[in-house]
C-alpha cells in the first residue's frame, strides 16, 4: 500500500494514502448522501460554495464550524435583514470534466437538492427561497427568512456544486455511481464491497492534493481494522475501537487522534410512559447512572462525560443545571419522594450493532439495580429499532446523535422541542419551545446563545435523558501521514493530507 | 393333537440367526459402551449437562456480576478462565452458557422432531397428492442456506433466545422430515406392517405403534447429531447478533463480545467458550455416531 | 384323489367354530369367487415420480373359485403375480379391477370400515418370518393386537386366549413375554400363524410360508399347517413357488406365468399328467433328490419376460417348444376340460 | 503330492465377535480331484459358505481367521502362502461364483470389462484382446448377441443372464477348481435348470474340478460325483451320491431326507427334526446333533463322535454306526 | 440426459415459486421500515415518506408481491437500500468472491477428505483410521466464527504468514481481468502469476476455516460408505478374481463409494453458503454473505430475496449436477 506510483507527465510521484473504512457507502450523489463513506466519497470530488476554517485545539487541528471560508465562492454579502446573500464566484475554476464552472452550476445543484429525496430537508432547513444568477460568476441566493445557520448549512457535503453540463443527457441516478464536480480527487474505482480508488487531480482549481492516489480498505471488523493500521497495512483507520487506543499508542510508529466530538449519547426515557411521566424518576435515574465507569471501562477514556443535551464544543453549550454527579442515595430519595420507594422495573431497547452501548446498557442495569430498579434490556436489530423508535412509544432506550451543523438551535429542534422529528420521548416544555422560537429569529449571536443556554438548563433539571458522554472521533495513522483535520461531521478531507515518503 | 404337541415340542436353543438379532439387542449397550468414542462423547454430555444444571451451585460467581476493578484478568487464581471487560468472571459464564446451549439444543431439536416427524411420516404412509407436496415444501425449506434461513427467522421475530430456538429449530425440520419419510416408506413394505393392516388396524394406531418405535434409532441419530447443529446454528445467530439479549451469557455472544479483544492478547474471553461449543457439539456427535454404528448393522458388517 | 375332498365332519366343525357370524351361509360350498382379478402397478420413473408410464400388469384376468376346507395351490415363477393375487384378494393391495365375492359379500365394494371389520374373516401368513413380526413387540403384545383392535375383552379372557392359541400353534405360555428375535424361524411362524387365527377366520392366505426355512424346519410348519386345517375347518390359499410343497399340501393347483392363471387342476391329476407346456417345463425342471431319476427335462429358452410390456397372444409363447404362429396372435382362454382348466391353444 | 487337486484337512475357521469366538468351520476334511464335482449340503448357517471362503482366502479380514488345518491346492499349502501367490492362485487356477448374482457384479463397470478383468490380472493380456475374450466367454455361457451385452451393465440384465456372465467371469482363465456357492439358489427353476446344464456342459468341456455348495438336495442329486453332509461346522457325512441317497446312514442325513415333501407322496404328514441348529456360541458338548437326534443315546450327549470311514469310502459321523462297526469287527 | 435437463429445470419451477414466495413473506415480516433506515437519523417525515414511496412500501402487500415478481420476471432484482445500488449490481460485484471462496473450500476439502476417507476406511481400526476421525469429529464441531478469529490472530498478527484480512489480492496489485470473476483463475488464464500468489495467500486462510465442516463431513461420509461398498458381494468377487488389493478398492469400491459423498456434498452447499457468510463477516471478504448479514440487520428486503432465491436456485442447480453427474457414473439411473 506504500508503494509509489508515478504521475502521467512524470513529475515526482506524489505519495498514495491507503485508509481502513468501515462501511462502502451507499451512493456518490451530492444530494442523496447520508453515511460517512458516501460523504467522503462526495467531499473529494466535489466543492461547495464555502467550507469551514479550522482551528486548533490541544495541539491537533480541528475544523471551526463557526469561521466560514471561502471555497468555490471568493466572497459574498449579506442583506442586512439577513434573507439575501449574493456571491461571487472563483475565476477559472474548471470541472474535472473540462467544463468551466458558473453560476448556472450553482443554480443548478441547488435546486437540484431541492428537489431531492434525502438532502432536501437540509435545503429546507436553510429555508431558501429562490437562488438566481444575474450573471455568470454571481449568485444569489434570497431565504424566506432571515437564518443564522445558513452559511453552516451551505458548507455541507450535500450543497456541492455538479457540473451541469457534464449532466446533459444522462440519467438523473447517473450521480450516484458517478461524479461530476470540481474537487481535488477523481475516483476512479468505488466498489462498496471492497475498496474506493480516487486518484489526484493534477488541474485542481485550488492546487493539486499532496497525494497522487488514495484508497479506502472497507473492512467491517474493527478489530481487523486496528490490526491492519497495527501492522502497517494501511495509512490510516478511523472508528479505532477506544479499547484498542492505548495499545496503537503504544506502537512508535503511530499515532492516534482522539477528538472530542459533538456526537452525544444518551439513555432516553419517554415522558409519556409511566414512571418517567414523573421528572423525579427520571432525576433519579441520571442520578443513579455511574458516569465514571462508562466513561472509563466502557470508553477507556475516550469519552467525555456529557453535562448538557447539547455537545460542549457547541456554540452556546451550558452545563448550568447539571447536578447528576452519581449518588445513588439521592436516587433513592428520588424515587421514594416519586412514589416507588421499592423501584419498578421497565424494558430497555436496544439497536444492534454498537457494542458499547450493550456494555453501557449492562453496567446500568446492574446499577439501577442497587436502587430497586429492574431494567430488561430488549435486544432488537438496528432497522426494527428505528422503526420503533419512529413509533413513540419506547419506554427508554439508548441513542445516539450527531448534529450537522453545530448550532443548538439545530440540535434541540430535531431533539428536543415539542414538534422536533427526532423527538422521540414526547419531551415537551411548552417554555422551551419559546426560548428555542425565540432564538431561532434572534440574529445576534450572544443573545441568541443566552437563550438556549436558558433551554438547556431547563431540560437538565427535566432531565428527559440522561446524559451518558460525548464520544471521542478516534481516527489512527501512521506517524508519516500529516494534515489530517478533525471536522465535526467526521469526514476526512483528502487534499489536506499529505504524506512523508 | 397330541401327536403335534409331541412333535412340535419346540426347542429353546435359539437358531444362529435369532442369535445374531438377540445379541444385537441384549448387547446393544454393551457394543455403545465399548465403543470408546462414543463414550468419550458420553462423557461430555453428562458433563456438559450437569454443570448446566448445577451451574448456580458451581459457578463461582454469578453470571453477569460485574466488578469493574478486576476487569480483564487473564486466568488466575480467583478466575480460573480470567474475567471479561466488565470483570465478569469466564469460568461463571461459561458454566451458565452451558445452559443456555444446551436448553436452546434442546428446544430446537424438539421442535424439528415434533413438526418434522409427523410430517415425514403423514407424507410417506399416505403418500399421494398430501405427500407430494409436503416433501415439496421440506425440499424447498432445504433448499435455502440453514444459516441464512435460521437468520431471517430470527431476524422476523426479533432477536432473543425464544426466536433463536425457533429459527433452528425451524430450520431443521425437513432433516427430520426426510428422515422419517425414508423409514416410513421402507417400513410400511414391512410384512408386519402388513400384518397389521390385515388384521385391519387403524393406520393411525400403525404409524404409532409400529412405524414410530421402529423409526426411532435412525432419528434419535439425527437427534443427537442435530443438537450439535442447533448448538452451532444458534451460537451463530447469537454470534451475528441475532442470538440471546445481553448481559445472558451465551458461548456465542461470548465470543462476539470477545472478539475485539483477541487481538489485545485477552485470548481468554472467547478460547473458553470456544471450547465450550466444541467440546458441547464434539460430545453430540461422537455420541450420535456411535450410536449411528450401534444402531445400523450395515455399517457393523462391515467391520 | 383322496385328497381332494376333505371329510364332511371339517366343514361342520368350520361353521360351529363361526356360529355368531352375521353372514348367511350361503347354499353352495363355494367360500371365495375371484372374477377378473386384475393388479397393474403404475411405473414410475425411479427418482421423480411424473406420469405413469406404463404398468406392470402384475395380475391380469385371474379368476377362482375357492371352496369352503380346500387348499388351493398358487405356483409360479419368481415375479408372476403370486403375492400380489393374494394380496389383492384381501385388499391388500387395491385392484384394478375384477370382483372378490367371500359367501357373496362383494369385498371391493366394502368401505374402509367395513373392511377393517370384515378381515376377522380372512387373515394372512407371511413369507418372511423374520420380517413378519414387529421386533419391537413381545408375543403377547403381537397376539394381543388383532383381539384388541376388533374386541372388547377382559384382561383375564385376553391371556385365556393367547394362551390357548399359543398352544394350538405349538408354543409354550411362558415364550409370550419374549421378543421374536429370540426365537427360530420356525417358531416365529408359528406365531404369525397364530396371529392369523387370533380372530378366528375362515380363510388364510399363506404366502409362501415356508421358503424361508430349511427343509427340517419346513416340514414341521407344513404338518402344524395341515393340523390345524383339519381342527378348524380353516381355507387356505397356499403360495409357493415350491411344487413339492404345493404339491404336499394343496387339493387344486394354480399354475401361473406372468400374471395369468395357465393352469387349474386337482393335485394329483395335475402332478399325474401337467396339460399346459409351462407346467409340463416347470415340473421338468425341479430337480429331482434322486440320482437316478429319469431326467428328460424340457430347458425352456431364455428368461421370464418382463411385465411390463408382456408379448402378445400367450404371453408363454417366446419361451414354449410347441409355439404356434396363433399362440403370437391369440390370448388363449382359460377353459375347462372335466375338473382341470387350461389356457393353451392346444386343446382348443 | 497327491493325486488330489484340492484337499483340505483340519480346517478351522473362527470370527471373533462381541459374543465370543465362533468356530464356524471346526476340523473339515475335503478331497477333490480333477473333473470331480464335490457336493456340499446342509442346512443355514452350518458353514458351507466359510468352507469356500477359507479355501479361497476371502474371510473378511480381522474378524475372521483360519485357525487351523492346511488347504493344499496341487500340493500346495495355501493358507501358508504369502498374499501375492495366494493373488496368483485366485481367480486364476481356482475360481469361485456366488449366491446373489444380483449383487455379486459391480454396478457401475460394463460387462464386458468385469468378465475379462481376471484375464487381463493374470493373463496380461491387451484391452482388445480382452474384450475378443469375453465375448468369446460370454457366447460359451450361452449368452445371444455378446457383442452387445459386453457393453452393457449388470442391472440390464435379467437374474439368469447374470449368472451366466459370474460363470463365464469366473471360468475365463480356465481354472482347475471352481468353486459354486450356492449358484442357483436365487433362480426361478426353470433357469437354476438352464444354469446346472450350462454347468455340466462346461466341467465336461474344461475339466474344471466342481466345489458345489447348496442346501437343495435335488441339485445335489443331479450334479455331485460325492457328497459331503455338515452339520454346526462339522462333517457329519460323507460318500459317494447315490450311496447317500440310497443307504443314508447319520440320523440327520436320514432326518433331512424324510422331511423333503417329495418323498413323503401319499403320507398325511411329513417327517421332521424337531428343534433347530444349536446356537455356535453354546454348542452341545457331546455330538451337536444329539439334541435333535430321535436315536440318541446317552453317550451322544457326553462324548463327541469321530469322523469314521465305515465302508469303502463312506465317513460317517455317529455313536451308532460306530458301535456297528465294532460289532462287525469283533 | 439433455430432455431430462430440461425437465429437470422444469421441475424446479414450482419449487422456485415456493422459495419466491417463502422468501418474500420471510422478508416482509421483517421488522424495521427500511426507509427509516434509509433516510438517516436526521432525517423528517416528508424524507421517510418520499423513499417509502419510492420503494413501493406504501402499495398494500399482494401488490408489492405482484410487483416483485413481475420485475423478477424482467430480471430486476430491486434495489438494496442500504448500499444504493440494485441488487444485481451488488451481486455482480461481490458474488463472484463468495463463489471463489465457496468452490475453494470445496475443493479443499474433497481433495483432503476423499483421500482420508478412503485411508481411513481402508485402513480401519488403525492409527490412522484413528487420527482421520478424530480430526474429522473435530472439524466439524469447532465453529467458524471461532476458528476464522484464531486463524487471523495466530496468522496474520501473530506469525505474520498471512496477509492482511482485507479483500481478495493485495492492494499493490491490480486485479487480474476480469473473466470469470474469479481472481484464481482469470490470474491463471492472463498469465499473471504475482496476482495468482496474492488471491491465492488472500483466499487460502477464509477458505480452510470455510472448508473444515465440510471436509469433516465429507470424510466420514466417504470412510463410512466406503466401508459399506467393501462389506458388498462384489468386492468379494473382485476379490476372489485374484487382482491386486489397490486395484480392487480404485476400480471397484470407490465409484461405488463416491455415489453417496457426492449426495452428501451437493448437500453440503447450502451450509457452505451459509458458513460464507460467517467467514466474509470475520475476514472482510468482499462477498455476498457479509452483504447479506448487512442486509438482514438492515432490514433491506431486495437483497435478503436476491440471496435466497439465488442461493437456493444454485442449490438447486448444483443439486441438478450432482443428479447428472450420478447418471454418468452410476449406470443403473437413467435420465430420459
Ligand atoms: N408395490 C409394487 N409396485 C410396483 N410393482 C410391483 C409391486 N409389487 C409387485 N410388483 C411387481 O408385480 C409383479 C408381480 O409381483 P409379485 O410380488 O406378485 O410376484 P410373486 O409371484 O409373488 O414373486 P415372488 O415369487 O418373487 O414373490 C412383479 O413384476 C413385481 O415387480
Ligand atoms: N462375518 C461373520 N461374523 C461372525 N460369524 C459369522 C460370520 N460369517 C459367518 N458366521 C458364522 O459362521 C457360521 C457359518 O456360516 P456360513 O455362512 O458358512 O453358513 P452357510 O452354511 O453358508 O449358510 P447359508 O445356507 O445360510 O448360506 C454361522 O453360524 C455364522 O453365524
Ligand atoms: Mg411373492
Ligand atoms: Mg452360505
Amino acid at each position: 500500500a506504500n508503494q509509489q506510483t508515478a504521475n502521467a507527465d512524470g513529475e515526482q510521484a506524489k505519495p498514495t494514502l491507503t485508509v481502513a473504512y468501515s462501511e462502502g457507502g451507499t451512493t456518490m450523489d451530492p444530494a442523496e448522501a447520508s453515511d460517512l463513506t458516501s460523504d467522503t466519497l462526495v467531499l473529494a470530488a466535489y466543492d461547495q460554495l464555502v467550507t469551514y476554517g479550522k482551528k486548533t485545539v490541544d495541539g491537533s487541528e480541528v475544523a471551526n464550524t463557526d469561521d466560514i471560508q471561502p471555497m468555490l465562492a471568493k466572497s459574498w454579502e449579506e442583506s442586512a435583514d439577513g434573507t439575501e446573500y449574493t456571491f461571487t464566484l472563483q475565476d477559472g475554476v474548471k470541472f474535472q470534466s473540462g467544463n468551466p464552472m458558473t453560476s448556472a452550476d450553482v443554480v443548478y445543484s441547488y435546486e437540484r437538492l431541492g428537489a431531492s429525496s434525502s438532502g432536501s430537508f437540509l435545503y429546507g432547513m436553510a429555508d431558501i427561497k429562490s437562488v438566481e444568477a444575474p450573471d455568470d460568476s454571481t449568485v444569489k441566493i434570497t431565504l424566506n427568512q432571515a437564518n443564522h445557520m445558513f452559511m453552516q448549512i451551505i458548507a455541507l457535503y450535500n450543497f456541492s456544486i455538479i457540473d451541469q453540463k457534464a449532466m446533459e443527457g444522462q440519467a438523473d441516478d447517473y450521480l450516484k455511481t458517478n461524479t461530476a464536480g470540481s474537487g481535488a480527487f477523481k475516483i476512479d474505482k468505488w466498489d462498496p464491497a471492497s475498496e474506493a480508488v480516487f486518484s489526484a487531480n493534477a488541474e485542481y482549481w485550488n492546487g493539486a492534493p499532496a497525494l497522487s492516489k488514495v484508497t479506502l480498505k472497507f473492512t467491517k471488523e474493527a478489530s481487523n481494522r486496528v490490526l491492519l493500521l497495527d501492522k502497517g497495512d494501511v495509512d490510516m483507520a478511523i472508528e479505532i475501537p477506544a479499547k484498542d487506543v492505548s495499545a496503537l499508542q503504544s506502537n512508535e510508529n503511530l499515532t492516534v487522534q482522539s477528538n472530542a466530538s459533538n456526537r452525544i449519547l444518551y439513555f432516553a426515557m419517554n415522558n409519556k410512559v409511566a414512571p418517567f411521566d414523573n421528572a423525579k424518576v427520571r432525576q433519579a435515574i441520571s442520578y443513579a447512572i455511574p458516569y465514571e465507569q462508562l466513561i472509563g471501562d466502557v470508553m477507556y477514556g475516550q469519552a467525555k462525560q456529557m453535562k448538557s443535551a447539547v455537545a460542549s464544543n457547541t456554540p452556546g453549550y451550558t452545563d448550568a443545571g447539571y447536578v447528576y454527579d452519581t449518588n445513588l442515595d439521592k436516587a433513592k430519595e428520588l424515587l421514594t419522594e416519586a412514589g416507588y420507594p421499592d423501584g419498578f422495573a421497565f424494558d430497555l431497547t436496544l439497536g444492534s450493532g454498537f457494542q458499547d452501548w450493550e456494555d453501557d446498557a449492562v453496567i446500568i442495569q446492574a446499577e439501577l439495580a442497587k436502587i430497586g430498579v429492574t431494567m430488561n434490556i430488549e435486544k432488537v436489530a438496528r432497522a426494527q429499532f428505528l422503526e420503533m423508535q419512529k413509533e413513540k412509544n419506547l419506554t427508554a432506550f439508548i441513542s445516539k446523535w450527531t448534529s450537522f451543523v453545530n448550532d443548538p438551535g439545530y440540535h434541540l429542534g430535531f431533539l428536543l422541542s415539542s414538534e422536533g422529528s427526532s423527538n422521540y420521548i414526547n419531551y415537551s416544555n411548552p417554555e422551551v419551545d419559546k426560548l428555542w422560537e425565540e432564538a431561532g429569529k434572534e440574529a445576534d449571536q450572544s443573545k441568541r446563545n443566552e437563550l438556549y443556554a436558558k433551554a438547556q438548563e431547563l431540560i437538565t433539571t427535566d432531565s428527559p435523558w440522561s446524559y451518558l458522554y460525548e464520544y471521542n472521533r478516534i481516527v489512527g495513522m501512521n506517524n508519516k501521514v500529516s494534515g489530517y483535520i478533525y471536522y465535526p461531521d467526521e469526514v476526512i478531507r483528502f487534499n489536506t493530507i499529505s504524506k512523508a515518503q | 393333537m397330541s401327536e403335534t404337541a409331541t412333535t412340535l415340542v419346540p426347542n429353546p436353543v435359539p437358531q444362529p440367526s435369532a442369535q445374531v438379532a438377540a445379541a444385537k439387542r441384549q448387547t446393544f449397550t454393551r457394543l455403545l459402551m465399548k465403543n470408546r468414542l462414543a463414550m468419550l462423547g458420553f462423557g461430555f454430555i453428562i458433563i456438559w449437562t450437569i454443570l448446566a444444571i448445577i451451574a448456580p451451585l458451581v459457578a463461582p460467581y454469578g453470571p453477569t456480576l460485574t466488578d469493574t476493578a478486576s476487569k480483564l484478568q487473564a486466568p488466575n487464581a480467583a478466575h480460573w478462565f480470567g474475567t471479561d471487560n466488565f470483570g465478569r468472571d469466564v469460568l461463571s459464564r461459561v458454566l451458565y452458557g452451558a445452559r443456555i446451549s444446551i436448553w436452546t439444543g434442546l428446544i430446537a431439536v424438539a421442535i424439528s422432531f415434533c413438526i418434522g416427524v409427523p410430517l415425514g411420516g403423514i407424507a410417506a404412509y399416505y403418500g399421494g397428492r398430501i405427500g407430494n407436496v409436503i416433501m415439496r415444501l421440506m425440499d424447498i425449506l432445504l433448499a435455502f442456506p440453514s444459516l441464512v434461513l435460521s437468520m431471517a427467522i430470527a431476524a422476523s421475530i426479533g432477536a432473543g433466545l425464544t426466536s433463536a430456538m425457533i429459527a433452528v429449530g425451524v430450520v431443521g425440520i425437513p432433516e427430520f422430515a426426510r428422515l422419517m419419510y425414508g423409514q416410513t416408506i421402507s417400513l410400511k413394505e414391512k410384512e408386519y406392517i402388513e400384518a397389521s393392516r390385515a388384521i385391519g388396524v387403524k393406520d393411525k394406531v400403525i404409524l404409532f405403534r409400529h412405524i414410530l418405535p421402529n423409526a426411532l434409532a435412525p432419528l434419535l441419530v439425527q437427534a443427537t447429531l442435530g443438537m450439535g447443529f442447533a448448538i452451532l446454528t444458534a451460537s451463530s445467530l447469537s454470534f451475528l447478533g441475532l442470538g440471546v439479549k445481553p448481559p445472558i451469557a451465551e458461548w456465542g455472544a461470548m465470543i462476539a463480545e470477545g472478539r475485539e479483544y483477541i487481538i489485545s492478547g485477552q485470548w481468554w474471553l472467547v478460547t473458553f467458550p470456544g471450547l465450550g461449543i466444541a467440546t458441547a457439539i464434539l460430545g453430540f456427535n461422537l455420541l450420535g455416531d456411535g450410536l449411528r454404528d450401534v444402531l445400523d448393522p450395515r455399517l457393523r458388517s462391515g467391520k | 384323489m383322496s385328497t381332494l375332498n376333505k371329510p364332511e365332519e371339517t366343514l361342520n366343525g368350520a361353521t360351529s367354530l363361526q356360529g355368531s357370524d352375521s353372514l348367511q351361509p350361503t347354499d353352495s360350498d363355494v367360500l371365495l369367487e375371484i372374477r377378473n382379478l386384475t393388479k397393474h402397478y403404475p411405473i414410475r420413473k425411479k427418482m421423480f415420480s411424473r406420469q405413469p408410464a406404463g404398468a406392470v400388469r402384475a395380475v391380469d384376468g385371474v379368476s377362482l373359485s375357492i371352496k369352503r376346507g380346500e387348499t388351493i395351490g398358487i405356483v409360479g415363477e419368481s415375479g408372476c403375480g403370486k403375492s400380489t393375487t393374494g394380496r389383492a384378494v384381501l385388499r391388500l393391495v387395491e385392484p384394478t379391477a375384477g370382483e372378490i365375492r367371500f359367501e357373496g359379500t362383494d369385498i371391493r365394494a366394502l368401505n374402509p370400515e367395513q373392511l377393517r371389520k370384515f378381515r376377522t374373516n380372512m387373515q394372512m401368513v407371511f413369507q418372511d418370518p423374520y420380517a413378519s413380526l414387529d421386533p419391537r413387540w413381545t408375543v403377547r403384545q403381537i397376539l394381543e393386537e388383532p383381539l384388541r383392535t376388533h374386541e372388547t375383552i377382559g384382561q383375564k379372557e385376553l391371556e385365556d386366549r393367547i394362551d390357548s392359541l399359543m398352544e394350538t400353534v405349538g408354543l409354550s405360555p411362558y415364550h409370550a413375554s419374549r421378543f421374536p428375535h429370540e426365537f427360530s424361524g420356525g417358531q416365529r411362524q408359528r406365531v404369525g400363524i397364530a396371529r392369523a387365527l387370533a380372530l378366528n377366520p375362515r380363510f388364510i392366505v399363506c404366502d409362501e410360508p415356508v421358503s424361508a426355512l430349511d427343509v427340517s424346519i419346513q416340514s414341521q410348519v407344513l404338518n402344524l399347517m395341515q393340523d390345524l386345517q383339519q381342527q378348524l375347518g380353516l381355507t387356505y390359499m397356499f403360495i409357493s413357488h415350491d411344487l413339492s410343497v404345493v404339491r404336499f399340501i394343496s387339493d387344486r393347483v394354480g399354475v401361473m406365468y406372468l400374471g395369468k392363471l395357465v393352469e387349474l387342476a386337482p393335485t394329483a391329476e395335475m402332478f399325474a399328467e401337467p396339460l399346459h407346456p409351462y407346467t409340463k417345463a416347470l415340473m421338468s425342471a425341479v430337480p429331482q433328490p434322486d440320482p437316478d431319476a429319469l431326467r428328460d427335462r424340457i430347458v425352456l429358452k431364455g428368461d421370464v419376460p418382463s411385465p411390463a410390456n408382456p408379448p402378445s397372444g400367450c404371453a408363454f409363447h417366446t419361451r414354449c417348444p410347441v409355439a404356434t404362429e396363433r399362440c403370437r396372435a391369440e390370448l388363449p382362454e382359460l377353459k375347462t376340460y372335466g375338473n382341470r382348466q387350461v389356457a393353451c391353444h392346444l386343446y382348443a | 503330492m497327491t493325486a488330489e487337486l484340492l484337499e483340505v484337512s483340519g480346517l478351522r475357521t473362527e470370527f471373533v465377535t462381541g459374543g465370543g469366538v465362533i468356530r464356524a468351520v471346526d476340523g473339515i476334511d475335503l478331497k477333490i480331484s480333477r473333473g470331480e464335482t464335490l457336493g456340499i449340503v446342509g442346512e443355514s448357517g452350518c458353514g458351507k459358505s466359510i468352507t469356500s471362503l477359507s479355501i479361497m482366502q476371502l474371510l473378511p479380514k480381522k474378524i475372521g481367521r483360519i485357525a487351523a488345518g492346511e488347504i493344499r491346492f496341487k500340493g500346495e499349502d495355501l493358507v501358508r502362502k504369502s498374499a501375492r501367490d495366494i493373488r496368483r492362485v485366485r481367480g486364476n487356477r481356482m475360481a469361485m461364483i456366488f449366491q446373489e448374482p444380483m449383487t455379486s457384479l459391480n454396478p457401475v463397470i460394463r460387462i464386458g470389462r468385469q468378465v475379462a478383468e481376471s484375464a487381463r490380472y493374470h493373463l496380461k493380456i491387451g484391452r482388445k484382446e480382452a474384450e475378443l475374450l469375453s465375448i468369446e466367454m460370454l457366447r460359451k455361457v450361452g449368452i445371444s448377441r455378446p457383442e452387445q451385452i459386453v457393453k452393457q451393465y449388470p442391472h440390464e440384465l435379467s437374474g439368469g443372464m447374470r449368472q451366466r456372465v459370474m460363470i463365464a467371469m469366473a471360468m475365463v482363465c480356465k481354472p482347475e477348481l471352481l468353486i459354486a456357492d450356492e449358484p442357483t439358489t436365487a433362480l426361478d427353476v426353470t433357469i437354476q435348470a438352464q444354469i446346472l446344464d450350462l454347468m455340466r456342459e462346461l466341467q465336461q468341456e474344461e475339466g474344471t474340478a466342481i466345489l458345489m455348495i447348496t442346501h437343495d438336495l435335488g441339485v445335489v442329486a443331479e450334479m455331485c460325483d460325492r457328497v459331503v453332509v455338515m452339520y454346526a461346522g462339522q462333517v457329519v457325512e460323507e460318500t459317494d451320491v447315490r450311496t447317500l441317497f440310497r443307504s443314508p446312514q447319520h440320523p440327520y442325513t436320514q432326518g433331512l431326507l424324510d422331511s423333503l415333501p417329495q418323498l413323503s407322496e401319499g403320507r398325511e404328514r411329513l417327517a421332521s427334526i424337531p428343534g433347530q441348529v444349536p446356537n455356535p456360541l453354546e454348542l452341545p458338548p457331546g455330538c451337536r446333533f444329539a439334541p435333535r437326534c430321535p436315536v440318541k443315546m446317552r453317550q451322544c450327549e457326553e462324548s463327541a463322535p469321530e469322523l469314521l470311514s465305515t465302508e469303502s469310502g463312506h465317513q460317517c459321523r455317529c455313536f451308532l454306526r460306530q458301535m456297528e462297526k465294532e460289532a462287525v469287527g469283533s | 440426459m439433455f430432455g431430462y435437463t430440461v425437465k429437470r429445470l422444469g421441475q424446479m419451477i414450482p419449487s422456485l415459486l415456493g422459495i419466491v414466495i417463502i422468501t418474500f413473506i420471510l422478508s416482509r415480516v421483517l421488522p424495521g421500515d427500511p426507509a427509516v433506515m434509509m433516510a438517516g437519523e436526521q432525517a423528517d417525515d416528508t424524507v421517510i415518506e418520499n423513499i417509502r414511496r419510492d420503494m413501493g412500501l406504501d402499495q398494500p402487500l399482494y401488490m408489492q408481491f405482484f410487483s416483485y415478481v413481475i420485475k423478477l420476471f424482467q430480471g430486476d432484482l430491486g434495489m438494496a437500500y442500504h448500499t444504493g445500488h440494485t441488487v444485481a449490481e451488488d451481486f455482480a460485484n461481490r458474488f463472484p468472491a463468495t463463489i471463489e471462496l465457496t468452490l475453494f473450500s470445496i475443493l479443499i476439502a474433497v481433495l483432503v477428505a476423499i483421500p482420508v476417507g478412503i485411508i481411513a476406511a481402508t485402513r480401519k481400526e488403525s492409527i490412522a483410521d484413528h487420527i482421520s476421525r478424530v480430526f474429522s469429529l473435530i472439524g466439524a464441531c469447532v465453529p467458524i466464527f471461532w476458528l476464522g478469529l484464531m486463524f487471523i490472530y495466530i496468522f496474520y498478527s501473530i506469525l505474520g504468514w498471512s496477509p492482511a484480512p482485507m479483500g481478495r489480492i493485495s492492494g499493490d496489485l491490480n486485479p487480474p481481468t476480469d473473466i470469470t470473476g474469479l481472481y484464481l483463475i482469470d490470474s491463471l488464464i492472463t498469465g499473471d502469476f504475482l496476482a495468482f500468489r496474492s488471491s491465492l495467500a488472500h483466499l487460502i486462510l477464509p477458505a480452510i476455516c470455510l472448508s473444515t465442516g465440510t471436509m469433516a463431513i465429507v470424510a466420514r461420509m466417504m470412510r463410512s460408505s466406503m466401508l459399506e461398498v467393501i462389506g458388498q458381494d462384489f468386492i468379494r468377487t473382485a476379490r476372489a478374481k485374484g487382482i491386486h488389493e489397490f486395484l480392487v478398492i480404485s476400480r471397484h469400491a470407490l465409484v461405488n463409494a463416491l455415489i453417496p459423498t457426492l449426495t452428501v456434498l451437493g448437500l453440503q452447499f447450502g451450509y457452505l453458503l451459509g458458513g460464507a457468510v460467517i467467514t466474509e463477516t470475520i475476514f472482510s471478504w468482499p462477498g455476498v454473505g457479509g452483504y447479506v448479514t448487512d442486509s438482514i440487520l438492515a432490514a433491506d428486503y431486495a437483497p435478503i430475496q436476491a440471496f435466497t432465491l439465488v442461493s437456493a436456485l444454485l442449490y438447486s442447480l448444483i443439486n441438478l449436477l450432482v443428479d447428472l453427474i450420478y447418471g454418468w457414473i452410476d449406470p443403473r439411473i437413467r435420465y430420459e
